[in-house]
């Protein structure tokens, strides 16, 4: 696991909060860090992001983006927590990584989480919802 | 006379004769190209199905093309190729030359596969018109060969245009196949035959899985039916036209006629052997092919004809 | 020529399930290509959370019917992976070789759409058919031909009796024998080859841009496999090779999964005779999944599928995101099929082996004069299907 | 009409209609096509445009996105045309009857005439399904 050792070394500074399980690897990341975090995993240490998983919980939106190091199956998971439950904003990376144009598009959707900068944003999956389906997967959700 | 001529159009070697035997072979395809593929294939009377449950269907007329073209094309291609029938057909069953020579024939055939083109724009629909341009582009590349192959006989019966002449010239002299430039030609043919009737490689104006049937996606019931009837015809019309070119003689008794039959399902066979073996090719790749390989080689046949060889 | 926009869908013969595709052209070259998706989405992720974990299991095998070993066996992972569960050898040796078997049969089912596609009924027709002994297999063993039902947290749902392990390497060995028959029939054909090679290609970088996986991937030469890179199950246990060829173009695609077909018959069978001799139980009982997050990922036949699970103690998910293989290969048409002629864009885009289902994730009413068939065939079926059990568990 | 559709009966062509499904369906009518069930012995056809079709054979469930399009789909099939349910999916909602994003009513979408259940249906019962509707034709 020199990897994990390696990151947290180059890149202890911008993590907070850390859990470390067998092969996986979750850290809270502030959203101005998250980019240099990402370029880092991306560029330097050369993963793959598998994608991203956004939720929500008590306290905000939680938005987790795991990389993939392919060679140790070691997995490192930014996690950005979004306080501001009524209009979440955070950095997008996919001018950056093109594989994570989809799953933005798509947590926008159905979480309704505005990414900062991403190249296309509008709706992937429901755009023609005869409802006007908002948000189907916050917990105030009324489809 | 022309009461004759309308039996000949209509009911034998033209329209009817050659719409039975188009059902007929289509099924030999169908059926051929399934056990091919290790299945059971279709009944009989399939082709005569859903030729008889198109022509029952409702017809849908397209709503932003040519409406007068949509309907005319299919009917002019039935007549089309009825009249191409008839002539290779009297020349070849009858020894009767009716309404034209070879020049004519050759024409009548070209103008199918533009109306097919025609019927194909008239539709208004992105994958039609798609397939009506590659029609036409297809044409330009298997028609020059084709011209080529039929000029071989030509020129081994001493320049005469006239099927009769042609099959004459055979009869006496023995069948053009059996010169070195007539079976070059002949094999030619076969691909240039196979590209004429739409058949795999060369189906990439229907192409089902691209275009989605290509100039006949707007089509339906008996206007469709039209088609599905033409496209069988060819089956009938194109392998008589080559045997009538290269391994002719007029049959004059019971074991001709058997013979007549037997080199026609050969023909047949093989188109579909070729049909089944290979997938389907590019548009470019059937240009190249055509241009760079088929014209030359009917080329070459055509001056080892003037040679005499 | 003028550009015309080419729409390839919702409704269209080259994609057995609906979606759009909005390709630009210029004369028959590709210049751009637009995608939208979403006439699959059904909402597994607001389903799943309303679900049981052991429900959820049932549901994600609905995702995909292609994959419907790959998403429960992933999904498994993810519980195993948030209670740290350990499951039993024998389980692991079932899961693996019902994952295999899985690989053969739907990279048997690409090579005939491909053949489809472009036009080579035959090719289909033959490939189809030897892949109607995998799906036999599989009724032996779970009663179904496509949607086991297999999985379970903690091991297997059902055993494979060590008398039926001879007949299962018979048929595996038959499968093998016509399998190398259709693999040259489609590899060394001139006329496919030339059809295919150079077609579509998908560069390295634009493959580690888009964060490809699976057979996309490791034909534009990036090593990515899940079951090389956290061998899970039974995967550290049985020796195979994880095939990767650099030209990235449909052809080499093509080859990719012909090659690992032949290695998951290898595993298959290092599977079998492992459970031979591999006794015990199948399954560990687990009462509870504690509170936590995991991540459960396995290499389904068109690349890793991804799951993440959060729990809160209770016995259902908070969050259960589902990533399919499809998600990140389909972009990566953009990059491969744009400057290419039209004939080739269509096999390009089917050579990701899209599957839109995992993608997006997202009583007979017959009047009284209908006459009863002479053959009931749902009869037969029955029968075929216990017969099939009974021939096999002796 | 005895006679018609008696043809009718033995030329049915068939155009797939993929409303939201789990792929498993699709790939099981695909399956009869191939040498083991053969349906083109029956005279069954897959037909690339729905302007050919006698049969829709409609599986999964109805999303409210394809929805519009099914509705298009169905207007432009030249009538006689049936409706074949495949699947638990367009019988009952399966599994994600509770989602957003499928339709409340499918047979307000596309009135089906034939459904067969399973999930997926073994291609023998598609069989089954399919000759009881020629059976219903052949009077």
């Amino acid at each position: 696991m020199a990897e994990k050792e390696k990151f947290l070394k180059e890149m202890g500074a911008k993590v907070g909060k850390i859990i470390d399980r067998p092969g996986r690897l979750y850290f809270e990341v502030a959203n101005d860090d998250l980019r240099d975090v990402a370029r880092y995993l991306f560029r330097t240490q050369g993963c793959r992001l598998s994608t991203a998983t956004a939720l929500e919980t008590y306290h905000g939106l939680e938005v987790i983006y795991h990389f993939s190091h392919d060679a140790t199956g070691q997995y490192f998971c930014p996690r950005v927590v979004l306080t501001d439950k009524a209009n979440p904003r955070m950095n997008s990376l996919a001018p950056m990584i093109k594989g994570a144009e989809w799953i933005e598009r798509e947590m926008a959707e159905l979480l309704g989480i505005v990414f900062e900068g991403h190249p296309r944003p509008e709706p992937l999956l429901t755009k023609e919802h005869p409802r006007g389906l908002r948000q189907p997967l916050r917990l105030r959700r009324t489809p | 006379m022309t009461g004759r001529l309308l039996f000949q159009i209509l009911l034998f070697p033209g329209l009817l004769f050659t719409a039975g035997l188009g059902l007929v072979v289509g099924w030999v395809d169908r059926k051929v190209s399934a056990r091919f593929q290790f299945r059971a294939g279709p009944p009989f009377f399939q082709v005569f199905n859903d030729i008889a449950k198109l022509l029952g269907k409702e017809t849908l007329l397209v709503r932003d093309g040519v409406r007068w073209l949509f309907i005319a094309a299919p009917l002019a291609a039935l007549g089309t190729l009825a009249l191409a029938a008839t002539i290779v057909g009297a020349a070849l069953f009858l020894g009767e030359g009716v309404g034209g020579d070879l020049i004519v024939v050759m024409y009548l055939l070209m103008l199918y596969a533009l109306l097919v083109a025609l019927g194909g724009s008239a539709a208004g629909n992105v994958f039609a018109s798609l397939g009506a341009g590659r029609e036409i582009k297809l044409l330009l590349a298997d028609e020059l060969a084709f011209l080529l192959v039929c000029l071989v006989p030509v020129i081994q019966s001493g320049y005469r245009l006239r099927l009769t002449d042609i099959l004459a010239y055979q009869s006496e002299q023995g069948a053009t196949i059996g010169s070195f430039s007539g079976a070059l030609a002949f094999i030619v043919g076969l691909l240039a035959v196979q590209a004429k009737m739409a058949l795999p490689p060369f189906h990439i104006a229907e192409a089902e899985t691209e275009l989605a049937g290509g100039p006949f996606i707007e089509y339906s019931g008996p206007l469709l039916a039209f088609w599905k009837v033409s496209q069988v015809m060819m089956f009938a019309v194109f392998p008589f036209l080559l045997i009538l070119l290269f391994w002719g003689g007029v049959p004059r008794s019971a074991g001709e006629v058997i013979g007549l039959a037997l080199k026609y399902l050969l023909v047949v066979v093989l188109l579909v052997i070729i049909k089944n073996t290979n997938p389907r090719v590019r548009l470019d790749t059937a240009l190249g092919f055509f241009w760079k390989w088929a014209a030359p080689a009917a080329f070459v046949a055509v001056v080892l004809a003037v040679l005499g060889v | 020529m003028s550009r015309t926009v080419i729409p390839i869908g919702p409704f269209h013969p080259l994609l057995e399930e609906a979606e759009y595709f909005r390709l630009t052209v210029d004369g028959e070259t590709v210049t751009d290509v637009d995608l939208d998706i979403g006439y699959m989405h059904r909402g597994h992720e607001f389903i799943s959370e309303r679900k049981t974990f052991t429900q959820s299991i049932y549901l994600v095998e609905r995702i995909c019917g292609i994959c419907s070993t790959s998403h429960p066996l992933a999904c498994v992972h993810a519980l195993e992976d948030v209670g740290g569960i350990e499951i039993p050898p024998r389980a692991a040796y079932i899961r693996t070789m019902v994952g295999e078997l899985e690989r053969i049969h739907s990279h048997l089912l690409w090579l005939g759409l491909a053949g489809h596609f472009i036009g080579y009924d035959t090719l289909w027709m033959w490939a189809w058919r030897y892949r109607e002994p995998v799906l036999e297999l599989f009724e032996a063993v779970s009663g179904n031909r496509n949607h086991y039902g297999m999985m379970r947290v903690g091991g297997v749902a059902r055993d494979v009796s060590p008398d039926v392990i001879p007949r299962f390497l018979k048929i595996l060995d038959e499968i093998e024998v016509k399998m190398e028959m259709v693999a040259k029939a489609a590899a060394d054909d001139p006329v496919l080859r030339s059809r295919l090679k150079g077609v579509g290609v998908l560069s390295r970088e634009a493959a580690v841009d888009y964060c490809a996986v699976g057979p996309t991937a490791r034909a534009s030469g990036v090593a990515t496999d899940v079951r090389k890179d956290e061998p899970n199950d039974a995967y550290g246990l049985v020796d195979f090779k994880s095939i990767v060829l650099p030209n990235g173009d449909v052809y080499d695609k093509l080859v990719v999964r012909v090659l690992e077909t032949f290695e998951s018959v290898k595993i298959v069978r290092q599977c079998l005779e492992k459970l031979r001799t591999t006794p015990g139980p199948i399954r560990n009982d687990v009462k509870e999944i504690p509170a936590g997050e995991g991540i459960g990922r396995y290499e389904a036949p068109r690349g890793e599928v991804f799951h993440y699970i959060r729990t809160d103690g209770s016995n259902r998910p908070v969050r259960h995101k589902v990533r399919a293989p499809s998600y990140m290969n389909i972009p990566t048409c953009a990059a491969s099929c744009k400057g290419i002629a039209l004939a080739d864009a269509l096999i390009t885009l089917a050579a990701v082996d899209p599957c839109y289902c995992c993608t997006e994730r997202a009583v007979d009413i017959v009047d009284r004069r209908h006459k009863p068939l002479k053959l009931d065939l749902l009869e037969l079926s029955r029968r075929k299907t216990e017969l099939l059990r009974r021939e096999i568990h002796g | 009409m005895g006679w018609y559709n008696k043809r009718l009966a033995k030329s049915l062509w068939v155009f797939h209609v993929s409303a939201s499904p789990c792929n498993n369906c699709d790939i099981e009518i695909l399956d009869l096509l191939t040498p083991r069930y053969d349906v083109e012995r029956f005279g069954i056809k897959l037909v690339g445009s729905v302007r050919h079709a006698d049969v829709l054979l409609v599986s999964g469930v109805i999303n409210q996105k394809v929805a519009p399009k099914i509705r298009r789909l169905y207007a432009q099939a030249p009538r006689p045309v049936f409706v074949v349910g495949v699947g638990t999916c367009p019988t009952s909602g399966c599994t994600f009857k509770d989602s957003y994003n499928t339709v409340e009513r499918r047979e307000d979408v596309i009135p089906i005439d034939l459904y067969i259940p399973g999930c997926p249906p073994k291609p023998e019962a598609m069989l089954e399904g399919i000759m009881k509707l020629v059976g219903v034709l052949r009077g």
